[in-house]
């Protein structure tokens, strides 16, 4: 199975979702140029990590105007699993693939540390592996992961079990104290109403190797893996 | 234009009569202002070394492992595998002053380009800072402004920071120092070099376009320029971290293409200074027409396109017949290559503009012919006096455990967490140790290896001994490095002093540069490259003599490095080498009793190699669980800073240090600074193989205590001296920056 | 023509800066700023016959791009048309 | 009292956001906009007992917090007086 890595312009951590899918995970992975408008047959589309044009603007509000966007709708139309990390999350935002907005950080400031979520649903293609309401330790690095939707969303999200990870402590509690960016719920990522696209702001592929201090993010590798192989994509 | 040269506008341009002889000399006529304009920058202090050069020649800078010593954009040494570390440091101190975010951020982006200018992938950032007391208003927006602006760049482009130093003293209130060294991995045979090969060849000019940025004619009377453009022109430049990372891409993809001849960045005097190195460095010239130079604002002069410091530029050389090869790479990542000019045969610097003459300079002139001084020396003044420490009138000596909560809320001591969670510290997905868990270590993605690295310096111990103080900065960092289980190989160095002109300051400068040369001698590491940055000096007060070492070390096999942190308990706790106990030029003595005074710890250079040789061999061999060395606030610091992380504590207990017996004698062994000293937590089982070990390099070593329980027990010769709670001091150490920058 | 944009976040939208600004000025003893709403403010060089045209323009700009409508609104002005 | 701050880059100084916006706009098709520069907006909201100590308080505000002098200067804007 392959994983299409797609790279904008100031994307940097498009690398390490090609490590990790790559030679952690010993399967076929592709960059896919902003430009390109075909996502090369893959399984799996990836929406790297970085500052795509610099994050000037708004984060993701350039990047969403990419050609390959266009491919990425469509394949997430048929239901193919596209997954957003970190800046990819505010990508999809902003092409409004995902619901909601970036705000800065409340306390204003570039934010990375290792920190815990909880999986709140495991029916998406990159939790199905997860055990219900899990604790992973994940590392954040972003200035702009304060989530927000206006309340009448907001809601819906939740009562659709759109909400996929929320900030926790080590031993799952939802705490203000967990939160480290102030986003709404203790919002860490969230999913589509057809649930096969989802959007986190922490790293999964910084933490699939244990000498870098975590792998726990392996697991939403695996999910994906499994619901390629599987065949779980309808 | 007409063009009278006299003493003002010589000023103004920071040149001597005699240097203005030396260039009519050179030229064999008077040089326009044009021309004037290009030698004051290659002839600055920045470009040039004129005060330092002959000093700086005197270091040690070759060594089986070395690919590149200095005179290069940055250095390299062989780590295996056909590659080579790449690396240098370079300061921004001064624009970092006049505008924190961005001075520090362009820092951090013009030391990057020199490391991909070589061909190397950059894959780490370390930086050394300094500044005031954080008490001030005027130090706290600094603070600010310097961490988010390196933070800023840094993480945009996606290299990791993954370490750094920081002290606060007054001396640097009105002379912050931002310090930064970037590593970057080449493979040794592509090595790219800034040379303008080949005549006939095209130059190429990409990345921003040009503006008036940081001319340093900032200060000259507009008349001399067109009335237009009166507006005081700022000299700040800001920073363009997404056209970097553009310009990294693109660059690193050009340099596979051997249509590529050479390439270097525009750094310090912009396109002047790689017009005229890359021709010398081949024996040509390059000429180029600066309208053909993109520019962002309208109307500028050769002068001012020849002196601009935009960021975010580099120029290269192509094989003619093949430009459209790098030009289409560039298009890819929608930069636009433009040619500006040619390689030709005459060694000289040609500048047209619109096709007419407005300078030729030889290249030699320039690059190589720069005045160089050997400027007075004279010991300093205060010396005597700051050397001399009476322990007697220190008065009753403080409780142990008040010395210790002052040094944990020291902003010097405590911990840095504010600062380095503003940067991303693990992108590209090699950091095998984080902030605060020992010394900062990257793998070599490819291979079994990784590389540490740490940038070490104490003004304090310069400003009472500059020579022992610079051993000492040397020794620290190698030590560093080799605590995670690395054997130093190369070095890079930045020099931040006041006035050279100041024949104290001048002494300071030699003596540092002297110890420099003996520590990497004795201790084997090559000096590869560095950046010297004087004048750091406002209103006739200077900074502590200031030289800061990075020091990059080769770990052979990754899953062996080392941290600092306790993570069992019923471990043994070794003491290697032997406490000298001084408090001389201690973070106690400036804390608990507001003085600088004494004399720095003398370091033993051999037992130093000894030490450093141990603690790689140990960690090879996989008996070291834990290692850190003693620096500010002695061992008690080293070993209360092991136990925080995880709250597993220690109980040890600590040899009085050999010295007559004194009222402070708790306090010597606790808190004094020794250079040669670490603490080693052995693996399980493992303390019979790092004794043995010990015993085989000549290192004193002995076990002094365990891991385990949840306090900090710390005995000096069996007494009980502290026994505290881990987790309040932990406390204490964590909130401690914070409350004193006003930011909890 | 000159076009300068304003956008702001909607008022149902927390705004961290514009609250650390109020704050630190407070600490500062600036009691009389009350509120603070931070914004973007963007000038554009519009090529256009005319006012009407190049208003047409930046506000298509905006809402394509400059703004995001889940947070944030947008005012016009062009210079000299009023 | 409502005073508007506009913060823009100094003339000279350059503007990677605005570059990076304009070159988006390009490359979508819009030819029209020849030149975007981002600045800063913020709406202050001051009690004070006539427009012009309202401004006053504002342009110290803005000298001491809003704007960072070496690179920016700034506009004000008093709400309702002209
Ligand atoms: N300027 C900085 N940038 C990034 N990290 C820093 C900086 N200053 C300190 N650190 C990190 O904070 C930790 C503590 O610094 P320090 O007390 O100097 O460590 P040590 O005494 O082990 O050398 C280290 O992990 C160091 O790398
Ligand atoms: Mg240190």
């Amino acid at each position: 199975m392959k994983f299409a890595v797609v790279v904008f312009p100031g994307s940097n951590c498009d690398h390490d979702a090609y490590h990790a899918a790559k030679h952690v995970l010993g399967q076929e992975a592709e960059f896919v140029w902003h430009k390109d408008t075909d996502l090369r047959g893959a399984d799996v589309v990836i929406l790297p990590g970085g500052f795509s044009y610099g994050d000037y603007l708004r984060t993701g509000a350039i990047a969403r105007y990419s050609p390959v966007m266009q491919a990425v709708a469509a394949f997430s139309a048929t239901g193919g699993p596209v997954l957003g990390i970190c800046n990819g999350f505010q990508v999809l935002l902003e092409a409004g693939l995902l619901e909601g907005a970036m705000l800065r950080n409340a306390r204003l400031k570039f934010n990375c540390e290792h920190v815990h979520l909880r999986v709140e649903q495991t029916t998406t293609p990159f939790t199905a592996r997860c055990a219900p309401g899990s604790v992973l330790r994940i590392p954040v690095a972003h200035g702009e992961g304060n989530y927000f939707a206006d309340p009448v969303t907001l809601q819906r999200l939740e009562a659709n079990g759109q909400v996929i990870f929320r900030y926790c402590t080590a031993a799952g509690e939802i705490a203000d104290a967990a939160n480290p960016n102030g986003s709404l719920h203790n919002i860490a990522g969230i999913c589509n109403a057809t649930r096969n696209v989802v959007g986190l702001m922490p790293h999964p592929e910084r933490a699939c190797e244990t000498a870098l201090g975590s792998a726990d993010g392996l697991v939403m590798f695996e999910s994906a893996i499994d619901y390629v192989t599987a065949g779980a994509r309808a | 234009m007409t063009l009278t040269i006299d003493a003002a506008l010589l000023d103004r341009h920071g040149l001597t009569a005699e240097e203005y002889e030396r260039i009519v000399t050179a030229m064999g006529r008077t040089p326009n202002l044009t021309e004037l304009g290009i030698y004051s920058v290659m002839w600055s202090e920045h470009c040039s070394y004129k005060s330092s050069k002959i000093h700086l020649k005197t270091l040690p800078t070759t060594g089986p492992r070395v690919v590149q010593g200095p005179g290069e954009n940055a250095g390299a040494v062989d780590i295996g595998d056909g590659l080579a570390a790449v690396f240098k440091i370079e300061s921004h101190n001064h624009p970092s002053f006049i505008e924190p975010y961005q001075g520090a951020a362009t820092g951090v982006g013009g030391i990057i380009r020199d490391i991909f200018t070589m061909g190397a992938r950059p894959i780490a950032l370390l930086n050394s800072l300094r500044f005031g007391e954080p008490d001030t208003p005027l130090t706290r927006r600094i603070v600010s402004g310097v961490v988010s602006g390196i933070a800023g760049y840094g993480n945009s482009i996606g290299i990791p920071t993954i370490g750094g130093e920081v002290m606060f003293d007054d001396c640097y209130a009105g002379n912050p120092l931002v310090n930064v060294l970037c590593l970057g991995v080449a493979h040794v045979s592509e090595i790219v070099k800034g040379r303008a090969d080949g005549v006939g060849n095209p130059v190429y000019y990409v990345g921003a376009k040009t503006g008036r940025d940081g001319i340093h004619g900032a200060t000259m009377a507009s008349a001399e320029f067109d009335e237009s453009s009166s507006e005081k022109r700022p000299a700040v430049q800001v920073g363009d971290p997404f056209m970097e990372k553009l310009l990294l891409e693109a660059c690193l993809e050009v340099m596979k293409n051997d249509a590529l001849v050479g390439i270097q960045d525009m750094g310090a005097a912009g396109l002047t200074c790689s017009t005229s190195e890359m021709g010398a460095r081949a024996g040509t010239g390059v000429e180029i027409d600066t309208a053909l130079v993109p520019q962002r604002e309208t109307g500028m002069t050769p002068y001012e396109i020849m002196l601009s410091e935009s960021q975010e530029r580099m120029l290269l050389v192509v094989t003619l017949g093949r430009e459209h090869e790098i030009e289409a790479i560039f298009e890819k990542w929608d930069l636009h290559a433009v040619r500006i000019g040619t390689v030709i045969e005459e060694p000289i610097l040609r500048v047209r503009h619109h096709g007419e003459l407005v300078a030729e300079i030889p290249n030699g002139s320039l690059v190589d012919e720069a005045p160089l001084y050997d400027r007075p020396t004279q010991l300093p003044a205060y010396l005597g006096e700051a050397q001399s420490l009476d322990i007697a009138s220190l008065g009753v000596p403080p409780a142990p455990v008040a010395a210790l909560d002052a040094l944990l809320a020291s902003p010097n001591i405590a911990s840095k967490r504010w600062i380095y969670r503003q940067y991303d510290h693990m992108v590209r997905t090699n950091t095998l140790t984080l902030p605060d868990a020992g010394t900062p270590c990257v793998r070599v993605k490819g291979t079994p290896r990784a590389v540490a690295m740490s940038v070490d310096g104490n003004g304090r111990y310069c400003y009472l001994d500059p020579r022992e103080g610079a051993r000492a900065a040397v020794a620290e960092a190698a030590r560093n490095v080799a605590c995670a289980g690395a054997r130093p190989i190369g070095a890079t160095n930045n020099l931040n002093f006041a006035n050279p002109q100041r024949p104290e300051i001048m002494w300071q400068f030699v003596e540092s540069v002297r110890g420099i040369g003996d520590a990497c001698r004795a201790l084997g590491i090559p000096i590869t490259g560095g950046n010297v940055s004087l004048y750091n000096e406002t209103e006739g007060r200077g900074i502590y003599p200031t030289p800061v070492l990075g020091v990059v070390g080769l770990i052979d096999d990754a899953s062996r490095t080392v941290g600092g942190v306790i993570r069992e308990a019923g471990l043994d706790v070794i003491l290697l080498g032997t406490p000298a106990g001084d408090l001389g030029g201690s973070e106690y003595l400036r804390v608990m009793h507001g003085l600088v005074r004494g004399r720095p710890p003398r370091v033993d250079l051999d037992r130093e190699r000894a030490l450093c040789a141990l603690l790689a061999d140990a960690a090879h061999d996989g008996v070291v669980h834990a290692a850190q060395d003693a620096s500010d606030g002695g061992l008690a610091i080293a070993m209360a800073e092991c136990t925080f992380a995880t709250g597993i504590g220690v109980d040890i207990d600590l040899p009085a240090p050999n010295q007559a017996h004194d009222a402070f004698l708790t306090l010597r062994a606790l808190f004094g600074e020794t250079a040669g000293v670490a603490l080693v937590v052995a693996a399980h089982n493992g303390t019979g193989a790092v004794l043995a070990r010990a015993n085989d390099l000549g290192v004193p070593a002995r076990v002094i205590g365990r891991t385990g329980g949840e306090r900090l027990r710390l005995r000096v010769n069996g007494q009980v001296a502290i026994d505290e709670p881990v987790a309040r001091c932990a406390a204490t150490w964590r909130g401690a920056l914070e409350a004193r920058l006003g930011v909890a | 023509m000159k076009v300068r944009v304003f956008v702001t976040l909607k008022p149902s939208v927390f705004d961290p800066q514009g609250r650390a600004i109020v704050e630190a000025l407070h600490s500062m003893g600036y009691g009389g700023v009350g509120d603070v709403r931070q914004g973007k403010y963007f000038e554009l060089e519009i090529d256009a016959p005319s006012a009407d045209a190049a208003s047409a323009l930046a506000a298509e700009v905006a809402d394509r791009m400059l703004a995001n409508p889940v947070i944030e609104g947008y005012r016009l002005e062009v210079e000299g048309a009023r």
